[in-house]
């Protein structure tokens, strides 16, 4: 018999929409390759904190000896030391979405780039506004892919005459982000168009703009690419004709890639940067995966 | 002698105006949001922040049961998530054959899980004798976990075909009141003629004010408070009825840190932690006290996105300051 | 009739000027709680090396007028002297600096410290930085043997009998030497033995030199101890008298201003008839062995013992209010299932000796508490009836003479001697055909007790039967018609007919295997 | 009387079975470890679960305190945070000056800051007089915002230059004992010292157990509550010392829910919420049974992801029962 090879996955828990998504791709990428390679034995582990993550980390590594790591970090600074650590046993990093702030820990990075999928919302609308009009924003929980969205979307707007009339907190959470909007709708009599910075959020906004009877709102959009949004893609809604994807399954994608190696192909390296392009009702096949949750 | 027995005729019931604390609160809140933005008065605003705040509202009034009672449930967010997914799921199950009644039998199944989710709790606490702060955070991690694994991590939607005959449970109105203010106020008045006006709201003040003195009365405390944590739980469900047309979905994070909301609303309005009093309406007036503050952070442009939380807190500190000085 | 008619002493003796300083003075002290008088105008002097007692029936005022002269209340007016000097207490803590304790009617100890930890409690003996434990406990251990106490210094104050805390908060104040000591009813939950101790105790102080103050309705104490003795009715003083020329029988007469008739009823026929409750081999943890007993209709059962004896656990087990073995049959039917609530339905209930802790809400009014117990009966519909409550209330404070200046007090604002009266007043609203009465008259005043005493006496003699447990021997002789004396947890004796003495009560109490020769205690 | 005599002679301190209840439930869990992976009992990993633990011990000392008193502190999660922000701010500011001396004034700096946030938790209940649930709801966001503003929602990372040699306050060690573990100890044998032998511990317990006796004692209540949350501020920035080194930044997130299993923790330990007791050694059984239980979910391979919390709910409840039924 082979010898037993480990691959030791770590990712944030569940706590909302696309966190949940990457869960479901984890655990796909688990069932899959320890059906197709005995050999090898993926763990997947959820932490809900980056206190918690660090604590996993250090669990895994206590218990077995890891051939392989894939982390999804709660954040760069925080995870960089713990994870050169497990690196120092000889085990294969790959990381995934955030870099750690040390790129040479990492064998492989498989990168996310939260700053284009503001970026992208934001030049995207920009064009659709003629650089014109009002706009309001809705971020989600105070972490750094927030923050990298949110700084991709202002930067971009600043250089256009469009005005952002308010950015608030509603933590990624549907439910926030509609008691946020009919705030926002009480509050501003115009507004063209509204940027969630992520499409769990949006869901939220749309009942409350469709609930307002508000007509002058051109545009609500989203981001990350989630099934119900991608929906609404495909058949052309007027008020979300586009998306950007994050997609979760970056984390199924890494898993694979680093499995790989340990069934006998050479191991892939390097910096692989998911791009953020926009998802149109043209190429929103290639995104939509209906049997994930998100 | 005498003077005695004339002091004894009923004299007019002493006017206390400790208890009118909280209004008093609301009514400087709404006239801070009032100095703050002229759109906070649109009927359209109003109209959103009353509707809004039902949930808590509902949800604070079978709080107001249990923490008189002497006990204390932080697991309400997550039981309305966990509820909120099975009555979803159920109803969706049932929509082929039942068509829109799946809505009804759905709500059914509702309150019979949220009851039986306030009985899990209620036992732990009376029968497991394990004080109600750990044992709730128990089964607030306990539904959590369970909403997160129906909904594989991400949402539990109803099915398209229900959506429209449900919304007006949350969108609709009668006579210009909102359905869910309308189905706040009925859950007040059971709340309060059963706490004020029976015999079982009696024993739970007993039960909260000195549990050996009801045990010696005669009273079951365990039974009490079993009772007031199952109140609790159909409180939750009725908030859920309302809650599904909103969104249409259940997630992991539906009514994320509501327990503390509900908790907060119950103590602004007036009810003492350590049990014993139960002011209902006080708490209606403290679950509008928080939308009404959540809605002028966004609606001032004073604060810092960063800093909303805490403006908020230290509103509600002066508010429970004022309060207290106000006796 | 008139007040001159009723009183059979002449005048307030005048003040004697030859004296030296009084260690303690008041003059034109008044307290009024919002619009209600409580005292008015109390003039007082208080004696070094003189016991100074108070009387006067529940709610005149007289634990009110303790709590001003200890800083525990401020007066709404008046002036207090300390050897002639003006003070004025911001706090009990200021009183106690300037050598003022008061000794509550009520328990005020905290329940998760030891003994030992309560009675230094603020003025912790300390060794370096740390509390000096094994001293506090030797000194706590001699203040409390000296009074008599039977606990231990490291027990923790909230597993303690009653008579054992209201022990525990004598020490307290006895703990450090005191210009002013004051009582308020501190011998109501205590038994014969502890009663004897604690007034050596006190005469003891006296002859230190201490100012006592000295409050009972226990009348044989006052005059055992008194040198002079206060008189308050309805927030006013009646006078100050010295105690040599004042007989019992005088000092109720001033106390309820006219005159008093018999204290109690008078001898029964003898109960014959099946039993209404037969209880087999009770047993409760760590309290009663094997009790069994029987009371019949028309009967009055007296339960007599030492504090701690088991009385209290024993019937609280047969409640079902703590771990207990055991059977018992009530008017036939075997009670299986034993707690408050099926008791209360078969016809039997329990009132508790402890008001404060386990028989009354103390911030809820007078309608709560009265009712609590016989929801079902006052309220047979779904709703409160609020007429019926008030109703009820209005007959209990009729029936029971409850003294309330405003029926919306809370039951913590009555006077001790009016909660008890209110207590008892709940209980009996359910219509019980057994009733078991744990110290029926604790803190009630001589004028009362004997309303109390027919009261039990007209009840049992519809046909249903009574249990009194009673730490007051004359109570106990005078209302019994069999007695069954506890030690140790065990039933050692019973007592019938002429056997019913205080002597052979307190024998089978301290060390006889039955009832042995009268008078024969060591 | 001879009787009575008797009994009053010292007689040996009672063995509390009820005291035990923690550490035998430790025991078990340990136990249970054991049994599901073989790897659990290896010195790295009991190493790492202990030194681990060390955050929330620290904390939950500083808890014992509040909780016996008759306090409660939910802020201690965000004060941390807090604290921590404020404290790499610090060191950071003084690194170009001082080197790394600028931990050690950083460290001085966090001490001061936080036993400030606990003068302010301390002085809004006592003083306030506000219900300490609210009080420290109200700071928890306050101080959640602060950092959340500091930090522009995003992170604040210690300097690079500051790594190496602040490393060793979490990861070294002395005679193979962690430093985090010495910490815990030091700040226990502390703890326990000021609360079982001095006279503040005494004064600590009565102001918990009944208030009203306290000040009849003369014992200034509100003072002693005030100091227990001074002390309650010093611990959170003592743990806040020690986890800098650990993940080297303070995040909008860090601290976050460590209320909760601060409390827990202390209430698994035997402390009473409700005031009057605390036990020290039993509040460190308590956090180490949390991050057990944690360690084992994440060593077993029994539990679907999504159910962890719901197995760490029902883990914590048992616990709670099998303690309840050894007593
Ligand atoms: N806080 C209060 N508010 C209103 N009335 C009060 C309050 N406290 C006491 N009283 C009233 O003051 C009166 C005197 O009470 P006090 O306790 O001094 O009587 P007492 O002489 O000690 O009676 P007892 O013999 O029953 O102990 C009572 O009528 C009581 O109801
Ligand atoms: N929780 C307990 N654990 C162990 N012993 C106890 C406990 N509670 C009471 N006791 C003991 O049980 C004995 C009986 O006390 P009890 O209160 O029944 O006496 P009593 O005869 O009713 O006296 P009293 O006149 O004070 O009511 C006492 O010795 C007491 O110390
Ligand atoms: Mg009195
Ligand atoms: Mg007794």
């Amino acid at each position: 018999a082979q010898e037993k090879r480990v691959i030791a996955v770590s990712i944030p828990a569940a706590t909302h929409g696309w966190t949940g998504g990457v869960v479901y791709h984890a655990e796909q990428a688990e069932k899959e390759i320890e059906a197709a390679f005995p050999n090898i034995d993926v763990i997947v582990k959820t932490s809900p904190s980056a206190t918690a993550q660090v604590s996993a980390l250090e669990d895994l590594a206590a218990a077995q000896t890891l051939d392989a790591l894939v982390i999804l970090p709660f954040t760069s600074e925080e995870l960089t030391g713990p994870v050169e650590q497990v690196k120092a046993a000889g085990t294969f990093i790959a990381v995934v979405d955030r870099g750690l702030t040390d790129p040479a820990i990492q064998d492989l990075y498989v990168a996310g780039d939260n700053i284009a999928v503001g970026a992208n919302t934001a030049k995207w609308l920009a064009e659709q506004l003629g650089n014109e009009g009002n706009v309001v924003v809705l971020r989600g929980i105070p972490t750094v892919i927030d923050d990298e969205r949110i700084q991709g979307f202002t930067e971009v707007i600043e250089g256009t005459n469009i005005e952002i009339l308010d950015i608030q907190y509603a933590n990624w959470n549907q439910d926030e982000a509609f008691t946020l909007m009919q705030d926002y709708l009480a509050k501003y009599p115009q507004i063209d168009a509204v940027w969630a910075n992520d499409d769990d959020m949006l869901l939220g906004v749309l009942e409350a703009i469709r609930e307002s009877g508000r007509t002058e709102i051109k545009y609500a959009l989203g981001g990350n690419g989630m099934k119900d949004v991608i929906e609404m893609v495909m058949a052309g809604d007027a008020m979300t004709p586009i998306s950007t994807p994050y997609p979760p399954s970056m984390i199924k994608s890494a898993i694979y890639m680093v499995a790989g190696q340990f069934t006998g192909q050479a191991p892939m390296r390097g910096s692989f940067k998911l791009d953020a392009p926009l998802i149109t009702p043209e190429n929103a096949e290639q995104f939509y995966f209906p049997d994930s949750p998100f | 002698m005498t003077a005695a027995v004339a002091s004894q005729s009923a004299g007019p019931r002493r006017i206390r105006w400790a208890d009118m604390g909280p209004f008093i609160a609301l009514a400087v809140v709404v006239l801070a949001g009032v100095m703050i933005n002229s759109s906070f008065l649109s009927g359209t605003n109003i109209a959103n922040v009353v509707t809004r705040s039902a949930f808590v509202a509902i949800i604070a009034v079978g709080a107001t049961f249990v923490i008189s009672s002497g006990g204390l449930d932080l697991s309400v967010g997550s039981m309305m998530a966990f509820v909120t997914g099975i009555m979803i799921l159920a109803m969706n199950r049932l929509e082929p054959s039942m068509g829109g009644y799946a809505i009804v039998a759905g709500a059914g199944i509702g309150l019979v899980v949220g009851a039986l989710c306030g009985l899990l709790n209620g036992l732990i606490v009376t029968v497991g004798k394990i004080e109600p702060f750990i044992a709730t955070l128990g089964t607030m991690g306990i539904f959590r976990a369970l909403i997160t694994w129906m909904s594989d991590g991400g949402s539990i939607p109803i099915e398209r075909s229900l959506r429209e005959p449900y919304r007006p449970v949350y969108f609709g109105d009668v006579l210009g009141i909102p359905v869910p203010v309308i189905l706040t106020l009925v859950v007040v008045l059971v709340g309060a003629f059963v706490l004020y006006r029976t015999k079982y709201g009696r024993r739970c003040m007993a039960a909260g004010s000195n549990a050996d003195v009801a045990r010696f009365s005669g009273v079951s405390v365990a039974k009490v408070r079993t009772t007031a944590f199952v109140i609790q739980g159909l409180c939750v469900a009725i908030a859920a009825i309302c809650y599904i047309p909103r969104l249409g979905a259940a997630t992991p994070t539906t009514g994320q840190l509501w327990e503390l909301q509900v908790i907060t609303a119950v103590v602004i309005g007036g009810t003492a932690l350590r049990g014993g009093k139960a002011r209902v309406w006080g708490t209606v007036a403290g679950a509008l006290i928080l939308e009404v503050i959540a809605n002028l952070m966004v609606l001032s442009n004073m604060v810092s996105e960063y800093l909303v939380a805490a403006v908020q807190g230290v509103i509600i500190i002066l508010a429970m300051l004022a309060h207290r000085f106000i006796k | 009739m008139t007040m001159s008619e009723a009183l059979p002493i002449p005048g307030p003796s005048p003040v004697q000027p030859a004296l030296p300083l009084p260690a303690m003075q008041a003059a034109g002290l008044c307290k009024a709680y919002g619009p209600i008088t409580v005292l008015t105008d109390i003039a007082l002097d208080i004696r070094a090396g003189e016991v100074h007692a108070i009387i006067g029936e529940n709610g005149a005022g007289k634990s009110t007028l303790m709590k001003l002269l200890s800083g525990h209340v401020l007066p709404t007016a008046g002036h207090l002297a300390m050897a002639g000097q003006p003070v004025e207490f911001a706090d009990a803590v200021a009183a106690e600096a300037a050598g003022v304790v008061l000794v509550h009617q009520e328990i005020l100890l905290a329940g998760d410290l030891t003994v030992a930890e309560n009675l230094f409690l603020g003025r912790e003996l300390t060794r370096g930085p740390m509390v000096d434990d094994r001293a506090m406990n030797r000194r706590a251990a001699e203040i409390l043997a000296s009074i008599g106490a039977h606990c231990h210094p490291r027990d923790p104050v909230s597993g303690l009998p009653l008579a054992q805390r209201q022990l525990v908060q004598i020490a307290r104040a006895l703990l450090e030497p005191r210009k002013v000591v004051i009582f308020d009813e501190p011998t109501a939950v205590l038994a014969n033995d502890e009663v004897a101790a604690l007034l050596a105790v006190v005469r003891g102080l006296r002859d230190r030199g201490a100012a006592v103050l000295y409050i009972s309705h226990r009348l044989d104490e006052v005059e055992a101890l008194a040198d002079r003795i206060t008189v308050l009715r309805d927030g006013r003083m009646i006078g100050t008298w010295p105690a040599r020329g004042l007989t019992q029988r005088d000092m109720a007469e001033l106390m309820v201003g006219r005159k008093l008739d018999m204290l109690y009823p008078p001898r029964r026929p003898a109960a014959s008839g099946d039993p209404l409750l037969r209880v087999q081999d009770l047993s409760v943890d760590h309290g009663a062995v094997q009790g069994s007993f029987a009371v019949r209709p028309g009967e009055v059962l007296g339960i007599g013992g030492m504090i701690g004896s088991g009385r209290t656990e024993m019937f609280e087990g047969l409640m079902g209010l703590r771990p207990a073995t055991g059977s018992a049959v009530l008017n036939g039917t075997p009670m299986v299932h034993r707690s408050v609530g099926a008791w209360q339905a078969a016809g039997l209930v329990y009132l508790t000796e402890d008001r404060k802790g386990k028989g009354l809400l103390l911030d809820e009014p007078l309608g709560p508490n009265l009712t609590l117990q016989a929801l079902t009966e006052v309220h047979p519909r779904l709703t409160l009836d609020r007429k019926a409550e008030g109703a009820a209330v209005a007959k209990a404070v009729a029936d029971y003479d409850i003294r309330v200046r405003s029926v919306h007090l809370d039951a913590g604002q009555l006077s001790g001697g009016n909660q008890q009266k209110l207590l008892l007043a709940k209980v009996m609203l359910t219509d019980p055909q057994v009733v078991i009465i744990d110290e029926p008259t604790r803190g009630i005043d001589i004028g009362n007790k004997n309303q109390i005493y027919d009261f039990i006496d007209a009840l049992v003699r519809t046909g249903k039967a009574c249990i009194v447990i009673s730490s007051e021997l004359p109570e106990l002789v005078g209302l019994s018609d069999r007695v069954l004396v506890m030690r140790g947890g065990r039933i050692v004796a019973e007592l019938t007919g002429d056997q019913i003495t205080e002597q052979n009560v307190v024998y089978a109490a301290t060390s006889g295997e039955g009832h042995g020769p009268q008078g024969a205690q060591p």
